[in-house]
């Protein structure tokens, strides 16, 4: 294993620190502080964590719906993407865009979508642009395995493979699209399989292993930024909540559920660094009380963040035209 | 007489037709044990069975498609796209298969398919989940286009549409399917292309789809009381449209305000508007008004999204501006 | 091969049928008789009438931009067909579709269509409706190399492997996407490699060889009768003429379209069906004749027929409105 | 001046712009040694490589999904869909991603990308080759769209829209590719929402888009010489869409007719319709005509084609129904 002490740290770190985040906006929205559909990463947070540990700031991700873990890993601000879910002016969409539609372009986030499977072809575009721009810059695209069966999987897909774009696909294999099971939704039992369609590597790896989806992502990374074109990484998780919160989940078995929760990536990551000696309980703790502090002061600036202008709402349509405003 | 939600009226109309006709099935995301992202489909799993209430993929394309093929073949699909925002993605199976099939076979196939669409703003659901996109498929020759108000009309027409031997898109607006509303006890189907007199009034004439019917109706009670008499016009399907119902209460108002949730640019109401227009000018005594959305993308926050969707209050200066 | 000596003549004479029938359009087409766009299926006539030779009347079809043959294999009228694409009152359409859209419903042909990949979720609806209402009809879809890239390609025999629908995707990959070569429209060499990716049996089979196509095409029809679900079959092949005529076919080496000559599927089917004696050369030649004097005849029913009325215009539109006639 | 058709007008933008600005690069089905569909593109595919002008896959999905991709990143992407009629595959790109991403992201992106479409009847294509849907992306804020009719717009106005931040629809007449016309030595670009008035008159206002223009103009021609005075108003943009151009006219001569090819119902022609309703409705002294097809999917055959879509005679008639 090639990561480094600190590396670890920082991944640990990451996924407690999404942890948190995700927990505080389930109490958020129980309290009705948070409009509109929120869909949470509990659960797996290793995949996201994982995956972009193995790339550079100069990179980029396309990410979901269920994006808050994504956007987090890739450095995305707390205190921003906090304001913005509850739709305040000082969100990163200025209260726009909410949960579903959060990016940072700057830092190579080019937005969670509403659109299922809306990243596939924005990330090919990514890729080619970066290969016409001649960097090397990669491009994540994160989807679930319902998204799989969507149109732009397809087409995506087909596009950077034959263009050899370096795109790395990370499919999210929670088991479900809201309430259908995969083995409802498609008749492979790895969604990786269908990497043989486009003649690019697939991969299936434990996406509640951080490390097992580093190494794959890293592998994968390293293909692409060498001219080799993309890869399919299928990473198996689970969500730990509904769909969106509000969901009453009628559709798994407690057992089902119960089995996953032993599987919880965070635990696992967290015994395995202390048997490694590379974390303290006590240190373990520090961790988690720091994640808490971010969230709440993120929360903090968000609560106290004014609501945007009524007028702010025909702005940004164009770069150069605002058209009208409520007389 | 009965009192249901609007979308206990859709279930029922579902499961009415379903009984009567096993050609009938209802297909889309979630719709089976689920019961709909909307509740609207509910118990029909457990009644019908997974045959005939079909959970799919997340994969319109395939739902419209195998709609259309299913339809050519002596089904009656009746798929439910969960939100209008995802209509982008299964336009070609609309406006290029189903729409036209009939036409391009010279007339030797029909499609009798019902896509049921949640429309609307109005839950912070951001730009990608509160579009009202019915006016490109007035614009799309073989569609019918049904935008019901209440749950009866939506009970009526939707009945109505599955027994239709044309594809017809059916929008709900997401907001009323909590609303209630009298069904009653003879409601059988009502007529694809009636319109209907929400209200009666002699100044101006508002013509308002769906949720727009209520804010027009809040505005004609407040207008009532400074003494500006309004008559809400409702056309129910878009097309077929009544225009003689509109147009005879343009003639008799002189006036006209139309009202959608849309953003107004390139929306409905530039139709109705161009009817009256052309149809009624000599009756015409003011401009045309017409009030919509802002021609934005719909914002999160919910003040942002209030502000861009039209309310009542832009009525009643609509109509204050025809009527002064 | 379960082929009787009856069955090989039938398909004998269908693949002529087709090709005297092509041929005759590109006589009509450069003559200027033909309005709109054409695209002819010669060289590609074993798979058309090898699949439908391994289905029954009640059987549906869905065909392409390039539909001719299927029309032709499944039943379709020729008179009727040559009418529709000269625009005639009397055509298969009444002069609405021209050759991009000939149906007949009635004999289970659902439809050319002009939209790439169109047929693939209609003949999944298709198969639905066959397995909804308790009857064992097949459906074969017919798409090309290019189309195997669309959105529809993806959801649709998706759908059709979930539900195990009677539904056979025949892929006639001739290569090309009008200029493009499918090595650089995607990175599979076999088109049926792509069946993995929905759990289903995929196999290439010589798409030159109509026997061969039969025996394929045949097999999945047993399956798909038995509720075993799809099968993707790809059958490669080459197309004689430009991707429509007037294509002045710059992409393509003379070489490449000089060695595929060679394989022409109607000679090579003559000189087997010669060889295995089923038929003599006499007997060839009255085909040959006889298919020739149908298109004679076809092609005068349509030359003779009249133009429809401008008010047909519009008629069709819907089972019960007319909307408006031009003032 | 030099004299080109509009399709090598089209071409020489491009290749002025792929000179002028390396991230502007072409891509779309068949675009490259096959020259296009229409031989729009030609020799660009020797002169820039095939890097620049890129042959893609039949995945109008992926072309346009990969075009905001690219363009959000810091290229300029010039797809091309090979007919309007395939827009229905691509509508989620265009409309839900293109159109809201800057907006959705609070302004913090950008999307410069032109999408060349041809539209269109007139070549016997069919109901799935021949359409003019416009009029739907006008009806999606955060898109801005071309349609120019002759070689020096064409050029001026693709010019622009490469060289804009927003992504636009830029709608070419297939008609109209062998089309002739002067460019103009100083043309550079022509800025978005500068309608053109292309031939001055007193009695009526004509406003026609793309292909329309030119049977408007020999309509107006043929009413001359009745002692009928046209002035032909060209939008050239119709968002953004130059109201007041339009607005002076018809202030000026207080009749309009409005001419587009798409179907009349839910086509752009009741937008200006109803902005010249309500902006100047005390000048208009005769009902607002507007021409357009006939509400059915474009016919195969050429005559019955030609029905259907509309020609100066409709124009002609029009425009003596709103004198008379
Ligand atoms: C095109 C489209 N269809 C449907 C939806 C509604 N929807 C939102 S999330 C979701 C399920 C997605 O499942 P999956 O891709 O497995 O991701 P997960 O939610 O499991 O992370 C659905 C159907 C949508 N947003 N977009
Ligand atoms: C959605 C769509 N995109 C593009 C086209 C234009 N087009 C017509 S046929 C064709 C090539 C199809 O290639 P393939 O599927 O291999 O079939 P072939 O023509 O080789 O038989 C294209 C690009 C279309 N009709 N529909
Ligand atoms: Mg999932
Ligand atoms: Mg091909």
């Amino acid at each position: 294993m090639e990561l480094s002490k600190e590396q670890l740290i920082e991944m640990y770190k990451k996924m407690v620190q999404i942890r948190k985040f995700e927990e505080r906006v389930v109490k958020l929205f129980a309290d009705g502080k948070i409009p509109g559909f929120v869909h949470l990463y509990i659960g797996e947070e290793a995949i996201a964590v994982g995956a972009c540990s193995a790339i550079e700031p100069k990179d980029y991700i396309t990410s979901t719906h269920r994006g808050h873990g994504h956007l987090i890993a890739k450095g995305g601000k707390i205190d921003l993407m906090m304001a913005e879910i509850l739709g305040k002016a000082t969100g990163y969409c200025k209260g726009k865009g909410g949960s579903m539609h959060i990016a940072d372009v700057d830092l190579g986030i080019l937005g969670a979508n509403g659109i299922v499977g809306g990243g596939f072809t924005i990330a090919a575009g990514a890729g080619l642009s970066a290969k016409m721009r001649g960097t090397d810059q990669v491009t994540l695209c994160f989807f679930g395995d319902g998204a799989s069966n969507q149109t732009t999987f397809h087409e995506g897909i087909n596009m950077a493979s034959i263009w050899n774009l370096p795109v790395v696909f990370i499919c999210e294999n929670n088991q479900y699209g809201i309430s259908l099971h995969q083995s409802r939704h498609q008749r492979v039992a790895d969604v990786s399989d269908r990497a043989v369609a486009y003649g690019i590597p697939g991969v299936t790896v434990d996406g509640n292993d951080v490390v097992a989806v580093y190494e794959a992502v890293n592998e994968a990374v390293k293909r692409a930024r060498n001219g080799e074109g993309p890869t399919l990484i299928e990473c198996k998780t689970y969500r730990h909540r509904g769909h969106f919160e509000g969901d009453p989940v009628v559709y798994r078995s407690e057992n089902e559920f119960n089995e996953w929760l032993k599987k919880d990536p965070i635990p696992r990551f967290e015994e395995k660094l202390t048997e490694m000696g590379v974390l303290s309980k006590k240190e373990v703790d520090e961790i988690n009380e720091w994640a808490v502090k971010i969230i709440d002061e993120a929360v903090e600036f968000a609560l106290n963040s004014p609501e945007p202008e009524l007028e702010s709402a025909v702005r940004d349509v164009y770069t150069d035209i605002i058209e009208e405003v409520r007389k | 007489m009965r009192s249901l939600t609007y979308a206990e009226a859709i279930r029922e109309a579902l499961k009415e037709e379903m009984e009567n006709d096993n050609r009938v099935f209802v297909m889309g995301e979630d719709v089976g044990k689920f019961g709909g992202c909307f509740g609207v489909t509910g118990n029909l799993w457990e009644l019908f069975g997974e045959e005939r209430v079909r959970d799919t993929p997340i994969s319109e394309t395939a739902i419209i498609g195998a709609s259309v093929g299913a339809a050519a073949t002596g089904m009656r699909p009746v798929p439910e796209i969960m939100f209008a925002d995802f209509l982008t993605v299964c336009m070609d199976q609309l406006v290029n298969q189903a729409a036209k099939i009939r036409y391009m076979f010279g007339g030797k196939a029909k499609i009798p398919m019902t896509v049921r669409v949640p429309v609307g703003a109005g839950l912070s659901a951001a730009a990608q989940h509160s579009q009202s996109l019915e006016a490109w498929f007035t614009h799309v020759p073989g569609l019918k286009v049904v935008m019901p108000s209440t749950p009866s009309d939506a009970k009526g027409l939707l009945k109505a549409a599955i027994r239709d031997d044309n594809p017809t898109m059916f929008f709900e607006h997401k907001i009323l399917y909590s609303i209630k509303g009298e069904i009653p006890d003879d409601l059988d189907i009502i007529p694809l292309g009636k319109a209907d007199i929400k209200r009666e009034g002699k100044d101006v004439t508002v013509v308002a789809t769906s949720l727009m019917v209520y804010k027009a109706l809040e505005a004609a009670e407040q207008l009532e009381k400074e003494g500006i008499s309004v008559e809400v016009v409702d056309p129910r399907t878009l097309f077929p449209l009544d225009e003689d119902t509109i147009l005879e209460s343009v003639k008799k108002t002189h006036k006209a305000v139309i009202v959608h949730e849309a953003c107004v640019r390139g929306g409905f109401g530039g139709e109705i508007a161009a009817v009256i227009t052309e149809k009624a000018f000599d009756y015409l005594d003011a401009p045309i008004k017409r009030v919509g959305a802002l021609n934005v993308p719909i914002p999160f926050n919910g003040k942002l999204e209030n502000y861009v969707i039209p309310g009542t209050e832009d009525i009643i200066k609509a109509v204050k501006a025809v009527t002064e």
